[in-house]
């Protein structure tokens, strides 16, 4: 069997996150190929029904990443964030998913670093973990509803 | 008892009020929701332990608001909702008359809403003993289990909607289940539509329930939908120290922040 | 259908030494709608953005992806192009094959999979794009100054100068605020009144200029460009078109003994006053909470006076709504009083005094004609201590800011005393001597080494009046911590330079954010120090943070600056890439239930209410509706509403989940 | 009723006086004084400055002790007491880990459930809601309270009264009937640990002080710190030295100042221990 490649999505705002993996490209710092990362003007666009969402699409892990707290482009996008993903994840630990396949992050515009490494560990400890398959068999029901109700 | 009986006729016979909404005994002794209009329909009106109806429900929909200025005997859950709505705009003091009632069944009267907000603040409202129990059992599983009980759970879900249904909170005309474009939510009673659906639900009730574990009570599959609104309201006191349905201020855990809320996984 | 272009870009070899472009090309070509797919060496050169404009109108592309380098680059470059082909250039997305993949990744089978996917879900993405049309406001070419101390003047000069109607907004009954109260100014010692009065008087004959004096701002709505402020005119009982400013009322006014506002407490008014000499306007008004007539029906000796019958004392308080385009703040600062420390007297001892009140004693037109002479029995102190730092940078107290300006006017001040009380000592607690600042350094190492003003580092831990002295007990850190005791004969306390009481309520009625300390809160520490997050509404001055006047004056000239910049176009164009609440046929009108959770979560205040009535007014519905001017399009209201009635153009619902699924739906690794 | 009450050193041995009136009032009141079973020195003055951990686990066997013994409120007389475990209460709740450490060390569970109240704490409690009624004799004088250092600081921990300007004891002695003087030492440092080993030093502190009580015309000095009393009457012959005069202003702790007012006897409070005579001025009795 071939080694496991995971499946990782990146929610990350335009202003400090986006910016920021700019900037491990422009300082040509390489990084992990399993991330796709999905733009947002900021954190507190991000709904919660987007993570489900992509769990249910296949993906194996997920990072959350947007302007540290005080800086957010929009002054407090990501203060909401915060408060939504404590209860999400709470939430998401009461309903027995893994929740640490979600990888929050605060990554500047400055930090072309730190991105790099969020991606290299976070592709490491979802490899670890390995696919996500108790959520994924889950979302096959949807596939096979879709079958029958054609 | 009578005091409310009482009450409620002098309500309506006064005209105070066009409708009184509370409980009254229906088939096979289960009680159920009474909307009593008439003063001589008011001897129906009960309260008792069983009384599981979150009224809040009907005081803002447009069937009940069109007979006129309504009453609502309200138990400690009611006055939780009775907040939380006013809160959100659902509710205009002013076109309501609360009949408090508490556990011991004794009825308390409000002045304004401000009473009700001094009064719920210093009359916590405890877990049934069967709630905590489930809770303390799904606490101690470890997470594949919770996983896999939520999982039997949910498959017997047949998505009729009664837990949002029967939910004052679920006050929005059009949920997020009935939207398709995107299709969030699947529409399917299948496995992923359910749990989607569930998880979707809770947290929209984050920060916002009253805990009266009426949807649990509502569903005819049993599935004890409301603990998990049970235990992220426990788990939400322990993160911001906050409950719903205690304050009138026009702030929702969720619509609101803190610089210094405190997590520990954000890297 | 959609009809979709793709166009990979090589830069050269930066995105072609490791990525495949052109089979990345060849792959889009496939995807369902795209109709067009080519790679080239330079798509952002001329010849590359005329290879796309030629390709939008040969195959009638609704949409366009550029496969490139990051859109924070060449966006608007791409976007640019679209439009000048007559495609609407929001229908243009940028695929970041650059930054985030070739630059990242070695070249393997997996980058150019991962371009291949990023290709995929922007092709998606942008089928979903909706044409937008930019915002246009229109442009209400007046300013509204609140607060005419010299950074409300030099702003209302500025913009009257480039040729602007501005209101002048002032709270008490004359402008110049607390530089008018001041004797001398560091570091050039030249008397403030000199240098303030002409501006003053420039404010009041300036064409372009209105002055209301004794007026609050009570509201405001609107937004940039078109903001609507409710002002409080209150009554000032005169009549002022009448009323020649003789001053005969104030002469013969029976009520004497009314503390100065401006004296600091230090001299006395009339019920019916002008602030101060060089009051403008110089025009009196009466003090309804002290005026005899007011408080006891009799007396109108000041009518009986007046030779043109200019007294009203049935004149109410007066509400005007104006229109204008631009805001500046101008609000100023206050200092903590001496009762604010118990340690140092509590305000019990008369001779005890703050920083301002010094400047009154000091000043030739002050209490004391300039000479220094304490209060309790006017004798002139041999011994003045005076305290830097008191209550600023102390946590303790609550105030963990330097106050910035106490170094210098300390220095000033100790300057001054020397210089009328020949054989005096004055003393000089200090953290720190902070003379960061032209000529600053040289002014206080002056007053040290010139004026031989007796510098101890250390702070002042109590004051305590002991047989007609006052005892300073301090320690001198440069002596290792040793106590010292100075018997003073007055002592001056530096107090911390504080935000003006009432500036809260002003932050809210015009809705900006303050910091934890009450000042106005700047849209950006370094790059916006004059914009607030509220757009259209300016900063100016010590309202913002404890400021000196060079700064104040610069501040006040930069905000004038910002808001001749935004007069200077008839409509504003903004991006569409705002939030929407959807509406529909009534009787639901939209699909919002009006929870109104969503408004304490924009930061801009820009959700408002809105009402649908019957014909005879009866409510029908109250949902969200949010303002395009206002709105910055963060989209956290988005995410928060449970019944997805919020949209944000450019990052909608359809398109980002979408996305989602485009990503997930084939294999990626 | 019974409150648990943590002597410590100073109360047991050299400030023998301020136990027995702090019994003395608690009698007055039918209230019991039970000492905490086993306790142990609470590492006061220098602990601290020498080993954290010593200095943690010494206050907190006595709390730990407290707790064993269903003490809900334990009076602790001492200041220096006081702050030491007041301190060592707000160290170990803030921190898990080092509870967990020094629950080791010390071989007992803390919970942290004791209230600890200084002596001033516990009058407003227990003794001030009954004391307009039981007042035998108005302690009608003029009076300098002095709170000194460890009583209320640090603000942050105690959160008791003002740090600058400390007024509950000024408070409770208007109560019975005294005029508390406004005076500027109230807080000054009065020398505190120095009492033996540099007492040049003390007299200077200590010196002004009752310098500026004389001043303002105190007829006695109120505190509630033995190592306050110490400083102030058993130094008394230093003082003089350095103020080239012979002040008889009396140390009284407040608890003795209340017991009087009482009517409690002088030897049950006592009195007769002082150094400095305590001859308050005989007063016109007043009417009660």
């Amino acid at each position: 069997m071939d080694q496991f490649e995971p499946k990782i999505v990146a929610f990350v705002c335009n202003w400090c996150t986006y910016a920021g993996a700019d900037l491990t490209g422009t300082s040509r710092l390489k990084y992990a190929h399993n991330v796709r990362i999905i733009r947002f003007p900021c954190t507190g666009r991000i709904d919660f029904l987007l993570l489900q969402q992509a769990f249910a699409k296949g993906a194996d892990g997920i990072i959350v990443s947007g302007c540290h707290p005080n800086d957010c482009h929009y002054t407090s996008g990501n203060f909401h964030a915060r408060r939504r993903w404590m209860v999400f994840r709470q939430m998401l630990e009461n309903m027995g998913v893994e929740a640490e396949r979600i990888v929050f992050s605060w990554v500047s515009a400055a930090e072309g670093a730190k991105w790099a490494d969020l991606v290299n560990e976070t592709v490491e400890s979802i490899k670890k973990l390995g696919p996500y398959h108790k959520y994924q068999d889950m979302a096959k029901s949807l596939e096979e509803w879709e079958v029958t109700h054609e | 008892m009578n005091k409310l009986k009482e009450k409620a006729k002098e309500l309506l016979s006064s005209g105070a009020v066009q409708v009184v909404v509370g409980y009254e005994e229906g088939t096979g002794g289960k009680i159920r929701p009474a909307f009593v209009s008439r003063p001589e329909d008011a001897d129906k009106l009960l309260y008792n332990a069983d009384c599981h109806h979150n009224l809040a429900l009907y005081l803002y929909k447009h069937e009940t608001k069109r007979i006129g200025k309504m009453a609502v005997v309200a138990p400690p859950f009611v006055l939780r909702s009775i907040l939380i709505l006013t809160t959100e705009f659902q509710l205009e003091e002013d076109s309501l008359v609360v009949l408090g009632v508490t556990p011991e069944e004794e009825l308390i009267e409000f002045a304004n809403f401000k009473e009700i907000e001094t009064w719920v603040n210093q009359h916590p409202i405890g877990m049934k003993e069967k709630d905590r129990e489930m809770l303390n059992r799904l606490n101690a599983m470890s997470r594949d289990e919770r996983w896999q009980f939520w999982q039997n759970e949910f498959s017997k879900c047949i998505k009729c909607f009664a837990c949002r249904g029967t939910c004052p909170m679920c006050s929005c005309f059009r949920c997020t289940v009935d939207y398709n474009a995107p299709q969030w939510i699947s529409v399917g009673s299948h496995q992923l539509g359910n749990f989607d659906w569930h998880l979707m639900r809770a947290m929209h009730l984050a920060g916002r329930c009253s805990v009266c574990g009426q949807c649990g009570e509502a569903c005819p599959m049993d599935i004890p939908v409301h603990l998990l609104s049970f235990q992220i309201n426990e788990d939400i006191f322990k993160m911001f120290g906050s409950r719903a349905g205690l304050t009138l201020k026009k702030e929702s855990l969720l619509s609101t922040w803190k610089s210094n809320d405190v997590e520990n996984f954000i890297r | 259908m959609a009809r979709i272009g793709v166009f990979v870009c090589h830069c050269g070899e930066n995105i072609s030494a490791t990525v495949d472009c052109d089979r990345v090309a060849e792959n889009a070509s496939g995807l369902p709608g795209v109709v067009h797919s080519v790679d080239y060496k330079y798509m952002c050169s001329d010849p590359g953005q005329t290879l796309i404009k030629e390709a939008i109108k040969e195959h009638k592309l609704t949409g366009v992806v550029v496969a490139a380098c990051s859109p924070r680059m060449h966006e608007p470059t791409f976007r640019k192009a679209c439009a000048e082909a007559g495609l609407n250039p929001f229908l243009c997305e940028m695929a970041n094959v650059r930054e985030h993949c070739s630059w990242v990744h070695e070249k393997t089978e997996s980058t150019t999979q991962k371009a291949k996917d990023v290709v995929r879900l922007l092709v998606e993405k942008v089928k979903r794009n909706e044409a937008l049309q930019p915002i246009k406001v229109p442009v209400t070419k007046k300013a509204v100054v609140i607060g005419g101390g010299v950074a409300g003047i030099q702003a209302s000069l500025d913009i009257a100068n480039g040729g602007h109607q501005v209101l002048l907004v002032e709270r008490e009954p004359s402008i110049g605020g607390h530089m008018s109260q001041l004797s001398e100014t560091f570091p050039t010692l030249d008397c403030s009144q000199c240098i303030l009065t002409p501006r003053m008087v420039e404010v009041a004959q300036h064409p372009n200029i209105t002055l209301w004096s004794y007026s609050e701002v009570i509201g405001l709505d609107g937004f940039i460009g078109n903001f609507t402020v409710k002002i409080r005119k209150k009554a000032k009982s005169i009549d002022e078109h009448l009323c020649t400013g003789c001053g005969l009322c104030t002469q013969k006014c029976p009520v004497r003994k009314i503390p100065s506002e401006f004296e600091q407490g230090l001299g006395t008014r009339p019920a019916i006053y002008t602030p101060f000499p060089q009051a403008v306007p110089n025009k009196p008004v009466i003090d309804k909470l002290n005026c005899t007539y007011y408080l006891k029906g009799r007396c109108k000796l000041c009518e009986r006076v007046c030779p043109t019958q200019a007294i009203r004392f049935d004149q109410p308080d007066e509400i005007v709504e104006v229109q204008a385009g631009a805001i500046v703040l101008a609000t100023g600062y206050d200092i903590k009083r001496t009762d604010f420390f118990p340690e140092y007297g509590y305000g019990k001892y008369k001779d005890v005094i703050d920083g301002l009140q010094f400047e009154r004693l000091a000043s030739a037109s002050g209490p004391t004609g300039g000479m220094i002479r304490r209060p309790s029995d006017g004798q002139i102190p041999k011994n003045i201590v005076f305290v830097a730092c008191a209550g600023s940078r102390d946590p303790a107290k609550g105030i963990e800011y330097c106050s910035k300006i106490c170094c210098m006017y300390t220095a000033k001040h100790a300057m001054l005393y020397k210089h009328k009380v020949h054989d005096g000592t004055p003393y000089v607690f200090y953290m720190d001597i902070r003379a960061a600042g032209k000529d600053y350094d040289e002014f206080t190492r002056r007053a040290i080494e010139v004026d031989r003003t007796k510098y101890i580092r250390g702070r002042v831990s109590r004051i305590y009046e002991k047989e007609g002295k006052l005892v300073v007990v301090g320690a001198d850190t440069l002596l290792g911590g040793q106590k010292v005791e100075i018997e003073a004969d007055m002592v001056v306390l530096a107090t911390a330079s504080v935000a003006n009481p009432g500036s809260e309520e002003l932050a809210q009625i015009v809705h900006v954010s303050y910091d934890r300390y009450k000042f106005f809160a700047e849209a950006h520490p370094k790059l916006k120090p004059v914009e607030t997050n509220t757009a259209g509404i300016f900063l100016a001055g010590a309202c913002q943070a404890p400021k000196d006047i060079p700064e104040s004056v610069s501040a006040a000239s930069g905000a004038a600056a910002k808001v001749l910049g935004l007069f200077a176009n008839d409509e504003l164009t903004r991006e569409p890439l705002v939030a929407v609440v959807n509406r529909m046929a009534p009787p639901l009108f939209s699909t919002c239930i009006g929870c109104f959770l969503c408004q304490p979560v924009c930061p801009y205040n820009a959700i408002e209410r809105e009402e649908f009535k019957t014909r005879d007014g009866k409510l029908l519905k109250a949902v969200a509706r949010i303002n395009p001017g206002l709105c910055q399009g963060c989209g956290t209201c988005v995410a928060l509403c449970r019944s997805k009635s919020i949209d944000l153009y450019g990052y909608s619902n359809k398109q980002i989940y979408t996305e989602v699924s485009a990503l997930l739906d084939e294999a990626l690794v | 009723m019974k409150i648990g009450f943590y002597p410590g050193c100073s109360v047991d041995g050299g400030s023998r006086e301020y136990k027995e009136s702090c019994r003395a009032l608690a009698k007055a009141y039918g209230i019991e004084l039970e000492s905490v079973p086993d306790w142990n020195c609470c590492g006061a003055s220098a602990a601290h400055n020498l080993n954290r951990e010593l200095a943690l686990a010494l206050p907190a066997r006595i709390l730990s002790l407290a707790e064993k013994a269903g003490m809900t409120d334990l009076l602790v007389p001492c200041a220096a007491c006081y702050n030491r475990l007041m301190l060592t209460q707000h160290e170990l709740m803030k921190d898990e880990t080092l509870r967990k450490n020094i629950s080791e060390v010390t071989g007992l569970e803390f919970k942290g459930t004791c209230s600890i109240l200084n002596v001033v704490h516990w009058i407003q409690k227990w003794i001030l809601p009954e004391l307009p009624e039981k007042i035998k004799k108005p302690f009608d004088y003029k009076v300098a309270c002095y709170y000194g250092c460890l009583l209320v600081r640090p603000h942050k921990v105690l959160k008791f009264d003002r740090p600058e300007d400390p007024q509950s004891l000024d408070e409770v002695m208007k109560l019975i009937g005294a005029t508390p003087v406004d005076w500027a030492f109230k807080t000054e440092c009065c020398g505190a640990g120095l009492s033996v080993s540099k007492t040049d030093v003390v007299a200077d502190l200590s010196g002004k002080i009752v310098r500026d009580a004389v001043y303002r015309q105190a007829d006695a000095l109120i505190v509630a710190c033995p190592m306050c009393h110490s400083n102030l009457d058993m130094r008394r012959r230093e003082i003089n030295g350095y103020l080239k005069q012979n002040v008889s202003l009396p140390v009284i702790y407040v608890t003795q100042a209340i017991g009087l007012a009482l009517g409690i006897d002088r030897k049950e409070l006592g009195l007769h221990r002082h150094f400095v005579p305590v001859n308050l001025p005989e007063k016109a009795e007043a009417t009660k």
